[in-house]
């Protein structure tokens, strides 16, 4: 396949560009935040849904647009330029994806449609320490009749505080991975929050003898490790996107400083070893750029290399976006390092991005691995 | 002091070691942990508790607040073993300075060195005994690393200056009482030739400050604007329009002192904070990405450290050292920042708490942001880069 | 051609397949191995063996030796998607190209774009039939990266040009019949507007070479001298004085080549060789160090080798991609330096033999060796770092 | 101890200098080479031992200099300057020093004077595979009466072809490190030499049924490790001094180079990107002089600290001298890839000195080790 975008995916992106312009500038972010780190507006969030936006990957069988990931990438990018915040990731990226992959059909009639019309958002709870390890999990499943009862404590739960229902990965008591859909009004379920580096909320829910119907286990028998393994590629690649989003913006904005500020009399851009710097970074970006288009399309080819390019666009793009923020600090010199432009803003939403669903160290191990050796 | 023996210098250390143990409150023997913990002295600051104060006092009394300053200007009048031996036994036992002060680091060297008789004598005794509050105003918004570019005007009006601009990072100009400057004096004449050194009552009609905020949060800086400002002719230190001059030894000074030279190191080692934060089997950590990472940051700790004591010993038999401050600046403050970024690193998703009950988490993200600073403030890495190519490894323009 | 519809292409492919089965020999369908196993034509070469020599004839035969060439200068007159077809059945089964030519490669190019009818067809037919070793003379001495600093000097005489000095790092010059030369034509205009393009025949009087031994042992590569020799005024191509637009033209070509962009990759894996030769444990390599290392190469060796896809596509829809060839080549032989310097860390002492019965390993070393070369020829990695800041990026001067 | 050289040990390494400007200069190394890889030359090697240099690290009592590694770190470091080949490494550093660092009184007093007067020198035959491994090793010592057999493939021994013993690291049957002395004339022993990229001749030796007498075991029982491992440290601190000696040479023919070479009608030492870039390899050499000293009077003072010292002086030097020598050959430009200059010798000769003894990684590895992580 062409390692391009087609022509309605351009026409989505530039859409996107033009709304978010108008709707989620940058300096929204800023308001959100200095409003007590407020996770996202709400009057943004429908405007999204009326954008088509929440139903990009929904299959056409559940009335959505079935307009695949590297749709929804175009507008991640997007998202991730702006520093948009919206609960799209949590609940469309990882909520309903988890659906949509799952064969539980029940589920999917009873949700997807409240997904995509905006009405019911769901958050996915994985992390149970402060280092990424989807392999050890703590949180239990016991089966009794027809009823799990849950207990466990996760953390870093995307958009968690204002969640209508929780995925939840949890070991049934074979000691096999399985993953539940649970509604946040449960009786036993306790959130609280930190706001991380990012000015984002992130929530940790505990789960105390929680009661889920058997009806909600979205994983069928022995293929929970499989699904969650679909789910967590999808989710590093299509942060990816934001990432790129991200690193281009940055890169942008560092390129046009570059042009305008003036010391010892000259352009600051004017410096050869400042020109030889941006120029790595140009090249690291191209890289960037290729790898986050190959990694959607094999989202939606369902490519049995998607494990690999799922480590390569994580990594790749968390080195890549730690490179381009460090340097783009650096070349802002004492102004980037205040409060006063947004840089800075870039520079903390990258650290946590670089860490979420796995880090460098992470995908660089688990790509090593995948390659046998 | 130049006939002082062995034996004499034996006898200062016990006697010190003695009055350290009487005179220095328990509470003043922990490291500072917030703002409150140091005391700058001035109108603007008041002791946070009475062992600060007695701690103070006592130094005060002793003349030990500067040490190695002559007593005529308040100062303890110690040979350089002396102080050495001062500070050595401060340092075993965890003393806090009694006094925190851009006066005894900065302004104090350069009035030793440019300053008049009267000069001296008006401003030194006013820092040795914590009366004044210094200031330090450099930075311009649109004179960064280009230091010289800077455009704050102080115009001859006969019997004053009248100052007009704005400075920016200015630490606690918010609270000082005085303000050492860089104006310009002359616009006619070269960047360099221009430029004066001005000392500023932060009293006078027409100053006012603006806190800046960081990417790590609040901060020390303030924006200080000059609207107008008479400032009386006997405030000039050093030549008119030779200010650079002094601009010059101060910068040498400062990127020392930022580029962490002769500060003890009571940091906890890297590889500590990632075997309690990272899983880890039979001793070795498991992510042996990080764990590389580490050890590579841990080796070059080592080694900038021995590098500190090899310059200082040459410098003892002579050897001039002076070029390389801004290897030590470069170096220290990119090493500090990537240290900062690896403890992040490590504590995972601790390493990014920004409101949290948990205080020390909180706490290392934040140094983190801060310290994306360093390599700027003080000169850029660049800057610092350049001075090596041109002054130490003599490259062509 | 226009109107070839997708079943011609089809039967096209399914001819040129069984053409191929049965033309090309057996041991032309491997790797080659030694330069006796490439044939590059001219009075100098000769064939290593009756199968290079019968896959020569037959292809020369079929016009498929510059298949894409139009039919008047000897060429297959094959059209974009033809010729694509039979590059793809060729590496396919492996077929090695019957002869390799800087003629085909580089001169040609730019003598369909610049020459006139008359040198058209004096010189392209000859390429195509294998008459002609061409070699390239772009460099001195004293203008390494600064290309358009050549001195070597074409006279005016009359009816012919004088031509004086010296060319480095001509790749077979020795064994070359004649040399595409850059040469300067007018002394007086600003340096890029006083060259002009020259074929010089080597067998002319004056003209002598000497062989260069670089740190891998030794290399195709020569100086050549001119000492007065003379040169026909018709074997000027393009306009006098105005040589640059054709090198211009040429080095983005040859950059995209050095870089790697559209090169078959047939490289064993890293982590293939590093499991052969280092220890490991559970199928893990047990140095973790160099483990990652290894990671990191494989990762960027795989997202660059997207990057040309992408680039391709895009060029496909009409993006204009060609300021990113200094890109290509920037990145693509940076990663081939750090390829090689890993393969040579992770197959350990066996990657330090020089002289030895482990061929295998000597090969890797003076391949390592040599590949310190590929960031320096065809335009240093820095000359690129600066067209990408100042073409691509649009930095100021 | 300040970290400066004394003025004995300046005067030393003054010697030095004035000493291989005359009699060894890098031409000497090529004319070496171009002679079919002449291990070194025996006139200049008569020379070194009349210069004291080979009784450097040997006790009084046995009529050395007891002038120490400090001092002999110097001699080294200028040798690294003129890529001097001479077996003063092979036959002192790492032969003398076994002895001396031993217990067997009996074996010093029949060698030491000989490796002194340069009449006798000694191998050290350590590695049996292609990467550094001194705890994995094969060759074996069986006991018998009171005469040892060995049995093994040892590789890499540097000047061992020429050697007239070798130090020989075996395991005995209580699976115990031992080293041994055995005469390079012994029945059993056979010889083959590989010339590696820094155009030294290194020998493999098999040891087959080879007959040791008991007296010639140079380690006591339970202590073989402990002496091996002081080799080691010694050796990695050795080393580390001879490749300050390249790296400083280096830096300053390219300093020298960049002032010289015009392009673009500049010289490209005014090219702020190479200036950067030589700043940057200035700060790194700086850290490198104090870690060599630090090392060389580490072992002189008996440091507790000398294994970690070891790796990280091998370990930085190894690093840098990697980083300087690549930027060399770049910033030599096409010139630099020839043989006609003398900057690839160091190239080349800096690749071998980094893999000896342990590489980057393995120092890295084993620094975190010591360091209990």
């Amino acid at each position: 396949m062409a390692l391009i975008i087609t022509e309605e995916q351009k026409l989505l992106r530039d859409s996107a560009t033009e709304f978010l312009a108008m709707n989620a500038p940058i300096e929204q972010f800023r308001e959100l935040r200095d409003d007590n780190y407020r996770a996202f507006d709400e009057g943004l969030w429908t405007k999204l849904v009326e954008m088509g936006w929440t139903a990009l990957t929904i299959p056409e069988e559940f009335d959505g647009l079935e307009f695949g990931y590297t749709g929804l990438g175009q507008v991640l990018e997007e998202m991730g330029k702006n520093l948009t915040k919206a609960p799209l990731f949590s609940s469309i990226v990882l909520g309903a994806t988890t659906l949509t992959e799952s064969s539980n059909q029940e589920l999917k009639a009873a949700w997807l449609t409240h997904l995509m019309d905006g009405t019911k958002r769901f958050a996915f709870a994985l992390d149970e320490q402060t280092y990424f390890d989807p392999t050890s999990i703590a949180t239990t499943a016991k089966k009794a009749n027809n009823q799990y009862t849950l207990s466990g404590k996760k953390t870093m739960i995307i958009d968690g505080a204002s969640a209508d229902a929780f995925v939840v990965v949890a070991k049934t008591e074979d000691n096999e991975i399985n993953l539940f859909l649970v509604e946040a009004k449960t009786a036993g379920i306790s959130i609280s929050t930190d706001v991380l580096l990012d000015a984002g909320t992130y929530a940790s829910v505990t789960f105390d003898q929680v009661k889920v119907s058997e009806a909600n286990r979205i994983s069928t028998a022995g293929q929970g490790s499989n699904l969650l393994n679909q789910i967590l590629n999808t989710a590093c690649i299509c942060l990816s996107a934001e990432m790129l989003g991200m690193v281009s913006e940055v890169f942008d904005q560092t390129i046009a400083y570059l042009k305008e500020r003036e010391q010892f009399g000259k352009r600051i851009g004017t410096y050869q070893a400042l020109q030889h710097r941006a120029a790595i970074m140009f090249s690291e970006i191209e890289l960037c750029k290729s790898v986050v288009i190959k990694g959607l399309q094999a989202i939606d080819e369902k490519s049995e290399d998607l494990d690999q390019l799922a480590s390569l666009a994580k990594a790749k793009l968390g080195k890549t976006i730690k490179l381009v923020t460090n340097e783009a600090m650096q070349m802002h010199g004492g102004i980037g390092v205040t409060d006063d432009v947004n840089i800075g803003f870039y520079f903390k939403r990258a650290r946590v991005l670089q860490r979420l669903f796995g880090d460098y160290s992470y995908h660089l191990d688990r790509f090593a691995r995948l390659n046998k050796y | 002091m130049e006939t002082m023996t062995k034996s004499d210098l034996k006898e200062f250390r016990s006697e010190t070691k003695r009055w350290l143990e009487e005179n220095c409150p328990t509470s003043m023997r922990t490291p500072p942990k917030e703002f409150a913990d140091l005391y700058w002295g001035g109108r603007n600051s008041t002791f946070s508790s009475e062992d600060q104060k007695n701690w103070f006092t006592k130094m005060l009394e002793k003349k030990w607040i500067v040490p190695y300053w002559d007593t005529q200007y308040g100062g303890g009048g110690l040979s350089p073993e002396e102080n050495n031996i001062l500070t050595q036994e401060m340092i075993r036992i965890g003393c806090r300075k009694p006094l925190f002060s851009f006066g005894i680091s900065m302004l104090g060297p350069a009035l030793h060195q440019f300053a008049n008789k009267e000069q001296k004598m008006r401003f030194l005794p006013d820092i040795t005994s914590g009366k004044t509050w210094w200031c330090q105003g450099y930075s311009e918004p649109n004179a960064g690393s280009d230091l010289a570019g800077l455009q704050t005007k102080a115009e001859d009006k006969g019997d004053h200056y009248l100052v007009s601009g704005s400075k920016v990072w200015t630490s606690y100009a918010d609270k000082a009482d005085w303000i050492f400057c860089l104006v310009r004096t002359d616009f006619e004449a070269t960047k360099h030739n221009g430029i004066s050194f001005l000392l500023i009552d932060m009293k006078s009609a027409g100053v006012s400050t603006r806190p800046i905020k960081l990417i790590s949060g609040k901060s020390p800086f303030c924006e200080t604007f000059f609207d107008g400002v008479k400032v009386p002719k006997e405030n000039l230190i050093g030549t008119l329009n030779d200010g650079w001059t002094i601009a010059k030894y101060l910068l040498t000074h400062e990127r020392q002192m930022i580029g962490g030279v002769g500060e003890t190191d009571v940091r906890k080692a890297v590889h500590e904070i990632a075997l309690e934060n990272m899983p880890s089997k039979d001793g070795i950590l498991s992510d042996s990405i990080l764990r590389s990472e580490i050890a590579e940051i841990e080796m070059n700790d080592a080694v900038f450290e021995m590098t500190i004591q090899r310059i200082t010993d040459e410098a003892k038999t002579g050897v001039n050292a002076g070029a390389l401050s801004s290897f030590f600046k470069y170096y220290g403050t990119e090493q500090n920042v990537a240290r900062m970024e690896l403890i992040s690193s490590i504590t995972g998703t601790n390493g990014l708490l920004w409101e949290s009950d948990n205080k020390d988490a909180v706490s290392v993200v934040r140094t983190f942001c801060r310290s994306k600073g360093n390599t700027i403030e003080g000169g850029t890495s660049e800057v610092q880069l350049g001075i090596i190519s041109k002054r130490i490894l003599n490259l062509p323009s």
